[in-house]
């Protein structure tokens, strides 16, 4: 962390950058915000551990606007989404003075409260060093811990890779945290029977309170104005007012990500009722590459997206019903 | 069993539509049993068409077929005339009950030329 | 609020019959917005438009919505009546309550729900609807002519002739196409040559006519009266300026073993080469793979014998870019390959030909210069074999589905021209079916039975076996005799079936014109326009739009110029309003739209907006409403739905559904 | 208006591209192939006109099937449209699927110009698969119904 605050403040007083987009302490222990910080004093505030999972992409669409450069931090999966906003023509390269941070798996502290450990008051082992194989949690029922892999992210489980598709940079190694199937949960959804499947993400939806946060941090989201606050489609409204529109909204939120989607977790780890939104992106995800060959949204920022693109002999739509 | 019925199941073991015939005749001329038929190739075609399955049936025809494929190759609409024979020699093996080929007969099929196994499997089929 | 006038049609009994159109007209006026409802007997009819004219009028209509027939069949008929009135055209709508409706059911009640339902979706729609101006655009005044056979000739000449400049792109060397290998035509027996070179002369001499040989059409831009062409002219290495078609560099090229394509591969030619004697423009060419000097950089004879110095071995491809209004296809056919049909031995004896084979071998220019002769051995045949449908008809999948008509005529002139030379001959025919409609046809076929002595078998052949002693055993049927036929011919001719030319597919693409499964190009009516392509401003001359022997071509080919020069003499043309159109306060920039246009419609501007007073410079979506033709792809990649399409926006389609499932 | 009978007459709504099936709709029309009155037809310019919010919007608001006919893959009047189409309704129906809606309320025909016949079988059997799945549950709005 430290070499990256050094290299930061290098940039701000060349003047080679204007800003800073990285992470301060939030008030808590476990919740550090992404924040700009535009003097070398400021930096006295800047974070980064294993609670910096928030994706800086999708800040720079507003940072390009600024005058001057912005160094912003991004973690290997964080690129691939700056890779699809440079494609789409929402953020501005030249604008952006990209290092590449290293990354050990991001924690989730609802997982750590699943396993029991309540009242935290500080952790240690979140920090990027290399000994990060366990936490230790100061709470006020005592010292609690666990291991560094029960408590990370459900993406971080299936992590992409340790590799920074586009940066100016790197500070800081990366860990390969990869041990679990990509798909497995979505093949498991797709070995139920419809009225299982229904009954499942019925139950999952219906906790939905379109707060909107899996929209605002998707940072293939990005669109000016949505389409659930169009007047164009005669379908703006902010609250669910019944079963169906949790899953209009969610169905078509995941298709206009399709092809788009980088699979970066964002809308997992931010909703506030613990929705596995990923389950749709990744189902979309999971048919790209069956049917169209693999597709890594974001791996760079040239190739055409599955949807639009075709091939003269794509599968006919019956495929859904053919593969049971 | 009608005519009629006969007819429908012999489209539907074979799978052919006689009605796709074109009436060219290059089954016929492709025949390497042809002088051997009283019903020729392209003839099986029309006595389905026309539900004459009895005369197809009772034809010398039905076992001059060499079953070589010429026919099916070569038809240009896909008519197949060889799975319409074999369809109707299937009719008539499904008739139960009925003997083909009786062990008498056998001696006098015999030929030194004629594979053993042949004997054995047109005993298999032809006989209940 | 919209104040909207519904027109029930009885269509006669076609549609009262089944629908009560009373009731439809009665239930159209509970729909919001709907301040008129009629019914008549026949809505397209002089007094029909009046009702509607008068309606709109006096009610005061700001929209129309006609419950009839097809929006295919009187969509116009309505919107034109509609502006007379001084309604916006496009504030028409139209419920199909016949095609869709009242010809397809049979139970009153059903019908006319459903029908009520159809008039109440077209009103949701119309209340969306919103005046629409058709835009104009200018015609170029040249037409672009893709092929060089007699088809696009002919269509050459009679554009020119009316005045406008016309360019003839030609893959081969000289123009000509099919109809020069032919040696006589049927079924006047006319020297194809005799009365095709005319015709090449005058294309050429044409001073509003240019014809680019060895050229491809490259990639093709823009729209009706725009189009926007590249055309590739291949490097000849030989400069047309300076040449003066001596034939010398020809007789000395060393390089003598390609085989002749003009002559179908039946003998060679030299490196560098003009197909044929009579080629316009009489200019060779050089075949890269065959030179000598391309392939080692040593020879160049042909530079050294060149008395005028024409031969450039520098010689570049060069792209020209051309405006043209109309485009005309003229790309032809070909035979189809025998591959699949290995029963005839085609590849197995030289002795097998094709009949287009046959053409040149009959040909005074052809590879025996005329003489009828066996090509394995030079022998005089005795017994000759025609083999008609080899590959038309064919279901299969081993051939083509369709019959390819030229072929009973050439079959016929064949025997009889051979019956004529050479009587000693004997000719055979195997035929299915002998099909000879047209002018004087039947006629000639039966000289050539009864005149001419040639022997008509009806059924076909099964297989043809090439003998040790170089003869071949045909083996046929005889139907109407019920006996099979073994006959030992010297040679067969077989009647194969043609094809479109392989590089239609590519020009269709590049023109969005439609092709059917056969590779046909598509017609926009089979009857009532089978010249044009549905795609406006594209024609459609000869075999490339299904199979035709010369005077039905020539007759095409007229026709596409008639349609083509129709659209030349305009001046300006109204363009289709509905087109795609991008919110600029919506719009991300994104270029996911650009991406599926198929028109290159969508360019980007860096434009300031004023959003809800923040103003700021941003890269938004435009769209060329002269380009785009209104598909709509753009506006579902849209993700934040900035990009909608004019009369057919996504409130109307979702006023429609709603309508529909209420 | 309403026609009393206990019997499920299945709301069904096709999207067909002006060019080629619309043109089949109106084939069938005039050839006489009846289908049922229970399929209503929305003409769009192409089949990638459609968006997949229509789609949800037609089950929202009722409908038991929707089916989306276009050009052959190949013969789209505008080139490309179709291909795009057929892609995004794949992902789209197998979304549809994945979330447990019956994949058979869904379809897509290629229908050209010429094939009034197809056109009505297709209809034909839409609808009666419709009615071996029965009324949509799963994806209406409440509140339309009655």
């Amino acid at each position: 962390m430290q070499e990256l605050i050094n290299r930061a403040k290098e940039l701000l007083e060349s003047g080679e950058v204007a800003r800073v987009l990285g992470w301060k302490a939030g008030d808590l222990p476990y919740n550090p915000e992404p924040a700009y910080f535009e003097k070398a004093e400021d930096l006295k505030d800047f974070v980064y551990n294993g609670f910096c999972g928030a994706n800086l992409s999708k800040y720079m669409i507003e940072a390009s606007k600024l005058e001057g450069k912005t160094m912003v931090c991004l973690k290997p999966c964080d690129t691939y989404s700056f890779n699809q906003l440079i494609k789409e023509h929402r953020v501005d390269r030249d604008k952006a003075y990209i290092v590449g941070v290293g990354c050990k798996g991001k924690l989730d502290i609802e997982k750590a409260k699943k396993l029991g450990i309540k009242g935290i008051e500080s952790v240690s082992g979140a920090e990027m060093s290399d000994a990060c194989d366990t936490l230790t949690f100061q709470t006020i029922y005592g010292e609690k811990s666990c291991a560094y892999a029960d408590a990370m992210l459900e993406r971080c489980h299936v992590c992409k890779g340790k590799d920074h598709m586009i940066y100016d940079e790197i500070i800081g190694e990366s860990r390969d945290t990869k041990d679990a199937e990509r798909f497995a949960e979505v093949e498991m959804i797709e070995a139920m029977s419809p009225a299982e499947k229904f009954a499942f993400f019925q139950e999952e939806l219906s906790k939905c309170i379109r707060c909107n946060a899996c929209r605002n941090v998707c940072p293939a989201c990005s669109c000016r104005k949505c389409v659930f606050d169009s007047t164009k489609f005669d379908s703006a409204q902010k609250a669910n007012v019944d079963s169906f529109e949790e899953k209009m909204f969610h169905v078509i939120r995941a298709f206009h990500v399709a092809g788009r989607c980088t699979d970066c977790g964002e809308c997992s780890r931010v909703c506030p009722q613990g929705i596995r939104l990923h389950l749709f992106n990744r189902k979309y995800i999971k048919d790209i590459n069956e049917l169209y060959g693999e597709f890594q949204a974001g791996a760079d920022a040239e190739a055409r997206g599955p949807l639009t693109n075709f091939t003269f002999d794509d599968c006919e739509p019956s495929i859904v019903a053919e593969r049971g | 069993m009608s005519h009629v019925n006969k007819a429908s199941q012999i489209k539907e073991i074979s799978g052919v539509n006689p009605l796709k015939c074109m009436k060219c005749g290059k089954c016929s001329a492709s025949c390497p049993s042809f002088n051997e038929m009283d019903i020729k190739p392209h003839q099986f075609v029309s006595y389905v068409q026309n539900g004459d399955i009895e005369s197809l049936v009772n034809s010398k025809s039905l076992w001059k077929c060499l079953s070589c494929f010429a026919c099916l190759e070569r038809c240009p609409r896909d008519v197949k005339p060889a799975k319409l024979i074999d369809a109707a020699r299937q009719l008539v093996v499904r008739e139960k009950g009925a003997t083909y080929l009786s062990p008498d007969e056998v001696p006098e099929l015999l030929d030194e030329d004629l594979p053993q196994q042949l004997l054995v499997s047109a005993f298999r089929r032809y006989r209940r | 609020m919209q104040r909207i006038g519904v027109f029930v049609c009885h269509c006669g009994s076609n549609i009262a019959a089944t629908v009560d159109v009373k009731k439809v007209a009665e239930m159209a006026l509970l729909e919001p917005g709907v301040v008129h409802a009629e019914d008549y007997q026949y809505m397209c009819s002089e007094a029909g438009q009046a009702k509607i004219q008068a309606a709109i009028k006096e009610k005061n209509l700001t929209g129309i919505v006609v419950c009839s027939c097809s929006p295919r069949m009187h969509e116009n008929t309505f919107r034109s009546a509609a502006e007379k009135a001084g309604l916006n055209p496009y504030m028409v709508e139209i419920a199909n309550i016949r095609e869709h409706c009242s010809w397809i059911h049979k139970n009153v009640e059903e019908a006319t729900e459903k029908a009520v339902i159809l008039a109440r979706a077209a009103i949701a729609k119309v209340n969306l609807n919103a005046p629409l101006k058709p835009g104009e655009s200018l015609v170029t005044k040249r037409a672009l002519v893709i092929g060089g056979g007699i088809a696009g000739i002919q269509t050459a000449l009679d554009i020119a002739d009316a005045g406008y400049e016309v360019d003839i792109v030609e893959k081969t060397p000289s123009i000509g196409g099919r109809m020069s290998q032919l040696d006589k035509t049927f079924p006047t027996l006319d020297c194809s040559a005799c009365i095709l070179t005319p015709k090449m002369v005058e294309a050429a001499a044409h001073e509003k006519i240019t014809i680019y040989t060895y050229s491809e059409v490259e990639k093709v831009s823009g729209f009706v009266g725009d189009f926007t062409v590249d055309i590739r002219k291949k490097a000849r290495f030989v400069d047309a300026g300076k040449c003066t078609g001596c034939g010398v560099c020809q007789e000395k090229c060393p390089s003598k073993k390609s085989l002749s394509e003009f002559n179908r591969g039946l003998n060679t030619r030299s490196a560098i080469y003009t197909p044929f004697a009579q080629a316009i423009p009489n200019v060779p060419v050089i075949d890269t793979e065959a030179c000598i000097k391309m392939k080692t950089g040593k020879c160049g004879i042909c530079s050294k014998v060149c008395q005028a110095g024409a031969i450039d071995y520098e010689q570049k491809d060069e792209i020209l870019t051309q405006k043209y209004g109309a485009i005309v296809v003229a790309t032809g056919f070909d035979t189809i390959k025998l591959d699949n049909y290995d029963e005839y031995a085609y590849n197995q004896s030289k002795d097998v030909i094709t009949s287009l084979e046959l053409e040149r071998v009959m040909n005074a220019a052809g590879p025996t210069k005329g003489h009828l002769e066996r090509l394995s051995d030079g022998k005089h045949p005795k017994e000759m074999v025609f083999i008609q449908c080899v590959g038309s008809r064919c279901s299969d999948g081993r051939g083509k589905s369709y019959c390819s008509k030229i072929c009973c005529m050439y079959t016929a002139k064949h025997a009889m021209l051979i019956r004529d030379k050479y009587p000693d001959v004997n000719v055979t025919v195997f035929y299915i079916d002998v099909r000879t409609p047209g002018k004087n046809f039947d006629e000639f076929y039966r000289r050539a039975v009864e005149d001419y002595g040639v022997n008509y078998i009806k059924g076909q052949v099964g297989k043809v076996i090439p003998q040790p002693d170089g003869k071949l055993l045909v083996q046929g049927v005889d139907l109407l005799d019920n006996k099979q036929i073994l006959k030992e011919a010297d040679m067969v001719v077989l009647a194969t079936a043609i094809e479109p030319n392989p590089d239609v597919r590519k020009i269709a693409t590049m023109l969005t014109a439609s092709i059917d499964t056969n590779n046909f190009l598509t017609e926009s009516h089979a009857k009532l326009r089978p010249v044009e392509s549905p795609t406006a401003g594209v024609f459609l001359s000869g075999v490339c739009q299904g199979p035709k022997d010369i005077p039905e071509t020539v007759a095409q080919a007229g026709a596409a110029a008639v349609k083509a020069i129709g659209l030349l003499a305009k001046d300006k043309l109204m363009t289709n309003p509905c087109t795609a159109k991008a919110d600029e306060l919506m719009c991300n920039g994104c270029s996911t739209c650009a991406n599926v246009c198929p028109y290159g419609a969508i360019t980007y501007e860096e434009k300031e907006v004023n959003d809800h007073g923040i103003r700021e410079t941003r890269r938004i979506a435009v769209v060329n409403s002269a380009l785009c033709q209104g598909c709509g792809a753009c506006t579902v990649t849209c993700p934040s739905g900035a990009m909608d399409l004019q009369g057919f926006s996504n409130r109307q389609i979702i006023a429609e559904v709603d309508a529909i499932c209420r | 208006m309403s026609i009393e009978t206990n019997e499920f007459r299945p709301k069904i709504v096709a999207f067909c591209c002006n060019w080629c099936s619309y043109a089949g709709a109106d084939l069938a029309g005039s050839s006489r192939l009846a289908y049922p009155a229970d399929v209503k037809i929305i003409r769009v310019p192409c089949s990638c006109r459609v968006n997949p919010m229509f789609i949800l919007r037609a089950f929202e608001k009722g409908a038991d099937g929707v089916i989306l006919c276009g050009c052959h893959p190949g013969d789209c009047h505008y080139t490309t449209g179709n291909y795009y189409a057929r892609r995004r309704m794949t992902l789209l129906f197998s979304m549809l699927d994945y979330i447990g809606v019956e994949n058979g309320r869904t379809r897509v025909e290629w229908v050209s110009a010429a094939e009034g016949v197809k056109f009505s079988q297709t209809m034909n059997e839409f609808v009666e698969k419709i009615h071996s799945l029965g009324k949509n549950v799963r994806l209406g709005d409440l509140r339309c119904k009655n």
